[in-house]
This record gives structure tokens, C-alpha cells and sequence, in this order.
């Protein structure tokens, strides 16, 4: 399965190097990497649903199956308390070409972003707060309808 | 039917999710979400603002008018802000 | 410098890590990683422009960053010859958020395509054949105009 | 004046550049592109189909109009094809 939640680190590097496998015959790997920021807030605690996010990332990347033909898929996103400077989310797509590719990645994050039931928890000098959904996520993720 | 709240709901209604058997008359989201407003003031609170709110039935996303069954799993939560 | 012209290979995984270093703030990580293909040809020699590739992938690079808040770009292309599986090309992009990020990469990927001077020449079993360009490299690169 | 040729361009002319005088009546690209397909049969059928062919002058992609100095480093290739 090339869904994973999961509260552990990972590498995304070695996410990339089997996207890029020698013998799968892509020649295009396009990839995403979220985040913690660091400069505002001392950790974020990523809340989720557990088995409705494994379907709903699941049904995400058959929506890009679908829509491009793309030889292999990875999405893992964490949950848990993050510090600064962790990974929260990698999205990776492997195609035979890079237009495929390109699209796919971004598809994926743009869904994601409003359709897996994650929720942010900031903890800044003020105190811990939700972070509340950006309009602008939900335009990027209608571009796609 | 099995209820589930996260993020800034659950601090509201003071519950991660409870165990609730509502009258026949609960018949969509819209009407369960109605009637838990009636649970307590914390409720009351909670669910006050249903356009902040959203809704998934059997883990997937429902709306207001979505029809419920008594074994369903329905959960409500602010917008997604994953990624 | 960010921008690295080889004929040895690299680990694409320790230029996303560098990327994703955690005290630059970044939020999102774009990158791609272009290989060679196996299923038809038997290797690809990569000829270049010395001198002129380097120039014209650092003004790649500052258009980039004149166009997107981009804290940090890494592009890196290969020359010589390349079997199925190899990498060929990798540019990764750091920025606060991520339609920066993904915008930016694509970008890069463009104008690479169609202002750095490399060509690539394919060994395949009717013999060794210089790829043409494609005029859909064209209409990407023009997106950007 | 410096001459660089890539990809099909070198095995067609027969060679991956040479230095070059040309008159001065070679003002631009376009004149040196002219003036090289008389040096030798094998420059004419190479450079024939000047469509086919990009330059760049001291590095930088010029088109046919470019002026050119004596001491210009030109290059003529096809259409790049990196990435």
C-alpha cells in the first residue's frame, strides 16, 4: 500500500529513491515535502481520524491513477506532536513523463489539503490554537474539478 | 450511533465522541446535529455555528442532508487542515 | 552555488535533506528527478555546452527567485553517458509554502528544458540517434512568458 | 573568431568547431551562417537548413541578427533536448 499514517519520522529520501527505482521504467519522479515551520510556532500537534484519513488518502490516490497514468504513488503524512523543522506530509509520483508527474504531485496536495481529516494544533508563545482552513486551499483544490 | 468529534469540538462539547440514541425523528445530519444542541449548554455552544462544521458518515464526508441509520459512525469537525 | 553540471552521479535524497534543512524556515519542498528511461534504448549520451550550461541554468535559477519568494534551489544536471535508471536531472526548490514551491520547480524544469544547452544523443538497437525537441517543451516554457 | 558545433552538427560539418576569419562583410549570425556553407561541401549540407539550427553568441542564444566582433566565441547547434 502506498498510504501511510504514521506518528514515526521517515526519510524522504529513501521515499525518492524507490519512486525512482531503475527497473519501473519512469523518467519522471515529482515530489512534495511539508514542513514545520519554525519561525512562529514551538511545535504543532497534528490530529487526525483514524481509518476515515487511510480512506480518504487511499481514495485520493486512485483519483490520480485515474486522471494521469502514473506508475507509482507514495503519500505518507504523520500525526502527533511535531517540532520544527519535521516532516509532516511527502508526496510522491512516478510517471513516464514530467508533465504527468508535475500534476499529479500538486493534485495530490491540493486534495489532501481539504479532503483528509487532519487538523492542526499550533502551539505559539500565546498559547495553543487551531489553525483555521485557508479559503485559498479550498480554490486550489477546486481547479481540479 | 457512534459519535465523534475532533479538533476545537471536542474541547467545546468537553467529549472526544459518545454513545447517543436519538429519537426516530433524527433522520439526516442536519436533524442529529439539531437535536445534540438540546444534549447541554456545552452542546448548545458547540454546535451553534453549523456552517463552521462539517460532517462524515461511515468515515466518509456527508452533508446536512445525508440520511442516518442507527449503526452509523458519524463524526463532526471544523474543515480539514491537514498537508 | 546551487547549480551543479556532472558527469558522476548523485543521491537525489541528500539534496532533498539539504533542502528540508531544519533551521531555513521552509514549509515545502518541491522537487524533481528526471531518469533515464529503459524500456527502448540501451543508454543516452548527455552532450553539453560547457561554460554556456552553467551561465544559462544560474540565469534560470535567478529568474526563478525573481519570480517566487524562494528560500533555497538546488539544480543539478548530468552529462556523459547514462544507462536506464540513471539519473539525468534534479531540481528541488524550498520556499515558505508550497504553490510557490510547486510553481517554481515546474519553472525550472521548463526553461531548463528549453534554454539549457545539453542534447541528448540514444543508443538504441537500430543504432545511436540526437532526440529532437519537442515543440509541447516549447508550449510549456511559453506558459511562463 | 571561435566556432563550437553540437550534437548532429559536429558529426555533419566533421568537426566539433574551428577557428575561424571570416571577411568583413560577415557582420552577423546570419552572414557567418551564409559565408560557412562555402567553406566545403560538407559545411554547405550541414548548415542548409538554417531552421534547424540555434546559435549563440559568447554563450548567450543569439538570433540571425546579431552582430558579431572578431574575437566572438559563436556556437551553432540544433534545438537543445537536456532535462
Amino acid at each position: 500500500m502506498a498510504v501511510r499514517v504514521q506518528a514515526e519520522d521517515f526519510d524522504p529520501g529513501r521515499e525518492l529513491a524507490l519512486l525512482a527505482a531503475a527497473d519501473n521504467g519512469a523518467g519522471a519522479v515529482a515530489s512534495f515535502l511539508g514542513l514545520v515551520r519554525g519561525d512562529d510556532i514551538q511545535a504543532m500537534t497534528l490530529q487526525h481520524y483514524p481509518g476515515m484519513t487511510e480512506r480518504q488518502l487511499q481514495a485520493i490516490e486512485d483519483q490520480a491513477r485515474s486522471r494521469w497514468p502514473l506508475i507509482d504513488v507514495i503519500i505518507i503524512h504523520r500525526f502527533g506532536r511535531l517540532l520544527p523543522g519535521e516532516t509532516i506530509v511527502f508526496v510522491g509520483v512516478a510517471s513516464r513523463h514530467r508533465a504527468a508527474a508535475f500534476a499529479a504531485c500538486e493534485f495530490l496536495m491540493d486534495w489532501l489539503k481539504t479532503r483528509a481529516p487532519f487538523w492542526k494544533l499550533e502551539e505559539t508563545a500565546d498559547g495553543p490554537h487551531w489553525v483555521e482552513a485557508k479559503g485559498d486551499d479550498d480554490d486550489r483544490a477546486e481547479r481540479w474539478d | 450511533m457512534k459519535l465523534l468529534y475532533f479538533a476545537w469540538l471536542q474541547s467545546r462539547v468537553g467529549l472526544t465522541g459518545e454513545e447517543v440514541s436519538p429519537p426516530a425523528s433524527v433522520a439526516t445530519v442536519g436533524d442529529l446535529l439539531d437535536w445534540l444542541k438540546t444534549r447541554s449548554d456545552r452542546h448548545a455552544a458547540a454546535f451553534a455555528d453549523a456552517d463552521r462544521l462539517r460532517a462524515a458518515v461511515n468515515q466518509e464526508f456527508a452533508g446536512l442532508d445525508h440520511p442516518l441509520r442507527a449503526d452509523d459512525e458519524v463524526a463532526f469537525f471544523p474543515p480539514v487542515t491537514g498537508g
